[in-house]
């Protein structure tokens, strides 16, 4: 059966359009903003890599190739928005106000990454990492919005894998019944970590399975920022004022390491790769705006310079973050810790004075 | 609701109608819990009181019900969930164990996760497969959560209460076979009862027999049998599994210097093992014998013609409590 | 978004033809077979309903008004198919072979009513009560044949609650990546308890819950049994030649209450019960059978004969059937019962001998 | 696999592919299982050995691993589920608890589910959030169940083809922190180990450390430090959870009158609570002290920065032996 669901593109690899644009594409200064912040979550994210390889901070998922997704959304979102993001959202956590020591610091084995300090987040869930229940948070965020009448939207974000499981599918079948104000972000980078996007599901995209929950669902090129950009916007816009939610696949390409940890080298080829770097989303904006003229090396170079600067000093302060009180750990278990398990703080205490010299903990 | 006396589901039903007034966040969601009023009558009169926004008759889904509530609660409403019962709870525990319980402590207390998820629990009132289970102990085991089983109608009122207040997750499970059992007088006061303490509802003080949910009842039988014969036992329901008041349980067993375990779940790993296990830490010498467990065997419950085989019943807690008087 | 999934019906509530009828439904013999059954199906039905009213058994879900598609179902699987059933399945597991007095023994609450006796059955799962979990299993026994190359199809059935279940979608999703030989039959009867079925869902069939799985859906008329004896025919053909999964939504009606400690009542109007009679199935084919010269009134008393004394035979025999030993609440926990474990045994023997007299189990 | 030695995960390994050679009924399904050989590699080798179909890279659906496993197993395959990580394994609850446990129960024998279902557990390898439970109390609990931990690659390899054999579900917990430590030899014959009886890793006299998964390493150089100053401890690793092998338990600690147990769980309901209120049951007149349970403390796993304050150290365990030691 052929389902013609909509499927948008505004420029092609190699920055040329190849539709006509949407009005907003001759907004310069948006476009080099959401540039701009492309290259400096590349940036951010090649130096978490670098960092884990040193072993200052533990694993990460980096979103090498992914930017436009996560930029065009934290652009677009509202400060009333609520995130309830993945693991592979630095792009758009930046956007919301997460601070990259922040990022280093949940990534670098430490809780306070995800209390975010910037009041734009204050209300976005950390990152989530048992795949896909994410989905029915954010579809639980919408309905406090719904029973308030707000008009704010939930946003929430995962991989082609995450589709699979019955979260994500319980989540679309309650958005639709509900109309709930959520947008469904789907990042479909073709891998599940060794799993290619073919073995997770028989139909031909993913956009698809907003049907059988009666929601609206379409697909982009994920590289392409114009389109994400615009589709995102029309989404929540839609899901903003009450006409329902939508699912969004996003088609990319996850060219890093699923993390880390990950060898993508044993399960996919050179070329298979090669050929996802020539799709990729930061050149592809830059040759556009080069072709517009309103960019160049000069701006490059002075761009570089100036994330190179940010993204030192978040790591300093990332450095300079220190360990967290020891007793931290019963702090936020409860709202207070119960008397009846007060003998346990003694029993952390014992153990904190026999491991003293600090052999144990960093 | 005759006379002002209430079944222990009325009771529920007239915490949930006074949470839902005192707190516009409260927000009752599951199946059938609107118009039909839940398949216990618990919601009974929600919907009619409060509306459709406010009393969410949901698709079938029990993962989607924790899940929705995890995000409901950080966003600052309280949602009471009713799992329909406790045999189909298990697939909101991932939500539980790796959401709902930690939402605060992964935030260091930005986001925190104030839900109560009910279930009615139990086995003894002849019911189809799967409606008979106590799994409290896989809940009780989880660090974030709170786990509360009240024992009769004012019971059921007052920690149903105070759970809904609760900042922190609570499960809530109601045993079945005490629903329509005892109707007893009930101050609507809004009072509520602590979550960390267990009640003592007979001194005595030649034995101490602990129990929680439909037990209860067995244990205060065996108690009253006991006492023709002229012993003394001390019954506590012990109704907060977690956190447990391993304080007053102790001083009731450092009294009595003896103790019987009674409740329903099967024997291993359950919570009657941590109460024992943290008794023996603390009042070791002064026990006059070994704890006994009474429990049901470590098999899945029976369908119903062979249930009354798997519960403890009041001959079985007085044969335990001769065991613990007798030893030597 | 308009998706023309085939819907199909050949008899109208009257029994009327709407269509032009399949080739087979010249067959009368095999016409008045199904009818036979569903007859049959229906008096043991209200039997047991009967028979939870006078507490001889416990909790039941009457199949009435939905003999059409189990009927249909058990006529067409072959022996060596699999069914993973739901508990609103009388109708399919008497043509399974599994016997009336198994069906009351599991509904009066003795686990040997889910040890079929009869080897059609032996490979059938029992009844499953948490909802949809079945549909999971269907594909696991799929697996197997598939893994071991048997031409052999599992069916799953359920309703349309099921259909928002976790489960069930992630069933679908895995049927469709991996093209299993699994018929999922969804018994939309309108009502899931109290909830009606457009709060299920927001799509306007369930049928195309199929879609984002990449696997076929369509509807059926559930009160036609010529429409589901042909779909489902289509449907497990298909699926045992190795042509993939499908997903077929019959639309039926509950008439009866949920279950026997449920009340319909409060939550629907009579008019719509009313109303729903005048669809139901058996009737319809009844009309259909005589209209066509092959059904009179005295064939239907001579059948209500028939049925009646089956039904009661098999009544006599559940009642024949006493209690189990009592130690069989061990025998099948493990393979062998841990010897690790004896001391449980020993506990429930001390306790036996403690309730000699036997008032506390009958 | 250099010299004949084996790490704890090539065990795993090595079980796999001799289990599927012997016996064509096996397969393997899982998340990354095929071509990646797992993101441990404990299935390595598998796919270029037997094929796509009896090694199945699965959609990301935990719930479907299970409910496949129970369907593949009534129809007499013996599926080996992976779940990736034990944090992960929450959405298989259902399956395990309300059908693969109780298949074989439900049906009078007819239907059985000899399925295996491996995880990952435990912290210490400083891994991402979720990565480090060590949940098998939740296991353990369940009726029908069977729960295993190997700590060593020899008791890895004859206890997983002896979980494969098993004609009933095993929950297979893999210690993450063990998975690449200390290779051992190992002779690939096929000999299976009892699932019901623990090992006596060290015999002694003065007192018992009872302790499974990667908690057993810790209590054997505690062990060893007693040793140094003339006490001679008894390490048990348990291994088998659910059934619990008390005789040979008991027996130690009749023998040594003292007993710690040491686990990575968080301290309430674990599975130490059940071995401690078992032993006092038998053992109690024989106990010169309270058993003391070394565990983590009842909050969820730190992040990396912090776990090793939550994991049992030897310091933890020495300090529990000398209390048990110096009771008097
Ligand atoms: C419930 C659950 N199962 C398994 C994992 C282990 N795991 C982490 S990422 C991943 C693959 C996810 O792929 P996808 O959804 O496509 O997102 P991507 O990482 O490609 O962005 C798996 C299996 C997990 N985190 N959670
Ligand atoms: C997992 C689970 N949740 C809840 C229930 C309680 N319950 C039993 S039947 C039912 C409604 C099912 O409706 P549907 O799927 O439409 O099937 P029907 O009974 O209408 O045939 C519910 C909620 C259950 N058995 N299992
Ligand atoms: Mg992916
Ligand atoms: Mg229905």
């Amino acid at each position: 059966m052929s389902l013609d669901l909509p499927y948008t593109r505004y420029l092609a690899p190699d920055g040329r359009p190849v539709a006509e644009l949407p009005g907003w594409a001759d907004d310069f200064n948006l476009l080099t903003r959401l540039y701009r912040q492309m290259v400096l979550t590349r940036l951010f994210d090649l130096k978490a890599v670098a960092l884990q390889r040193t072993g200052r901070i533990g694993t990460y998922a980096p979103t090498l190739g992914q930017e436009a997704i996560g930029v065009a959304l934290g652009s677009l979102m509202q400060r009333e928005d609520v995130l309830v993001p993945y693991y592979r959202d630095t792009a758009v956590q930046l956007l919301r106000g997460v601070r990259m020591e922040e990022i280093l610091l949940y990534w670098g084995g430490d809780e306070r990454g995800s209390d975010f300090v910037e009041p734009l987040a204050a209300q976005d869930f950390p990152i989530c990492v048992p795949i896909a229940t994410q989905a029915l948070h954010a579809c639980g965020v919408a309905t406090a919005f719904k029973v308030r009448g707000e008009h704010r939207v939930a946003v929430t974000t995962c991989g082609d894998g995450a589709t699979s499981k019955g979260d994500f599918l319980e989540a679309l079948n309650v958005a639709g019944a509900w109309q709930l104000p959520v947008v469904f972000v789907v990042n479909n980078n073709q891998w599940a970590i060794s799993v290619p996007r073919r073995i997770q599901c028989g139909a031909p995209t993913l956009a698809q399975k907003a049907l059988g929950a009666g929601i609206h669902g379409e697909q982009v090129d994920g590289n392409d920022i114009l389109a994400v950009h615009d589709r995102l916007r029309h989404a929540l816009e839609r899901a903003r004022h009450g006409k329902g939610p939508v699912l969004l696949e996003c088609l990319s390409y996850r060219l890093g390491d699923h993390t880390t940890a990950d060898d993508a080298t044993r399960y996919r080829s050179a070329e298979e790769v090669r050929q996802a770097w020539q799709e990729e989303p930061v050149k592809r904006l830059q040759a556009f705006l080069v072709a517009q003229g309103v960019w160049d090396e000069g701006r490059e170079q002075a761009l570089l310079a100036d994330c190179q600067v940010e993204v030192q000093r978040a790591v300093e302060n990332f450095e300079a973050a220190g360990v967290q009180p020891l007793g931290s750990v019963f702090e936020h278990v409860y709202a207070r810790w119960p008397a009846a398990l007060a003998e346990q703080r003694e029993m952390l205490e014992e153990r904190l004075a026999r491991r003293q010299g600090g052999e144990h903990h960093e | 609701m005759s006379n002002g006396k209430y079944t222990l589901v009325e009771a529920v039903n007239l915490a949930l109608h006074r949470a839902m007034r005192d707190d516009d966040n409260v927000v009752v969601l599951g199946e059938d819990v609107g118009v039909n009023g839940g398949v216990f009558r618990a919601t009974l009169g929600l919907r009619e009181a409060f509306g459709f926004k406010r009393v969410l008759d949901t698709p079938l889904a029990e993962t989607m019900l924790a899940g929705l509530a995890v995000g409901m609660a950080a966003q600052g409403l309280r949602p009471v969930v009713e799992i329909q019962f406790m045999g189909f709870i298990y697939a909101a525990m991932e939500h539980l164990v790796s959401h709902a319980s930690r939402l605060r402590n992964r935030t260091r207390g930005r986001l925190s996760c104030p839900m109560v998820l009910r279930t009615p629990m139990g086995a003894g009132i002849r019911a189809p497969e799967h409606h008979s289970e106590s799994t409290e102990a896989l809940f009780a085991h989880v660090p974030g959560l709170r786990v509360v089983v009240p024992s009769s109608p004012a019971r059921a009122y007052g920690l149903l209460l105070a759970a809904i207040d609760d900042p922190d997750p609570v499960v809530f499970l109601e045993p079945t076979r005490l629903y329509r059992m005892n109707p007893q007088p009930l101050l609507d006061d809004g009072r509520r009862l602590p979550l960390d303490s267990c009640f003592t509802l007979r001194e005595g003080r030649d034995l101490t027999l602990l129990s929680w949910g439909a037990s209860v009842h067995e244990s205060l039988q065996a108690a009253g049998a006991l006492a023709e014969r002229g012993i003394d036992a001390e019954v506590i329901d012990v109704a907060c599994l977690k956190p447990l008041d391993l304080d007053t349980l102790a001083a009731s067993v450092r009294k009595t210097g003896r103790c019987v375990i009674v409740h329903e779940a099967p024997k291993s790993c359950a919570v009657g093992a941590e109460i024992a296990a943290s008794l023996y830490e603390r009042v070791l010498l002064d026990l006059q014998a070994p704890i006994q467990r009474v429990t049901a065997p470590d098999i899945p419950p029976p369908l119903y013609r062979l249930e009354q085989l798997y519960l403890p019943g009041v001959e079985d807690i007085l044969a335990a409590c001769e065991t613990v008087l007798d030893y030597a």
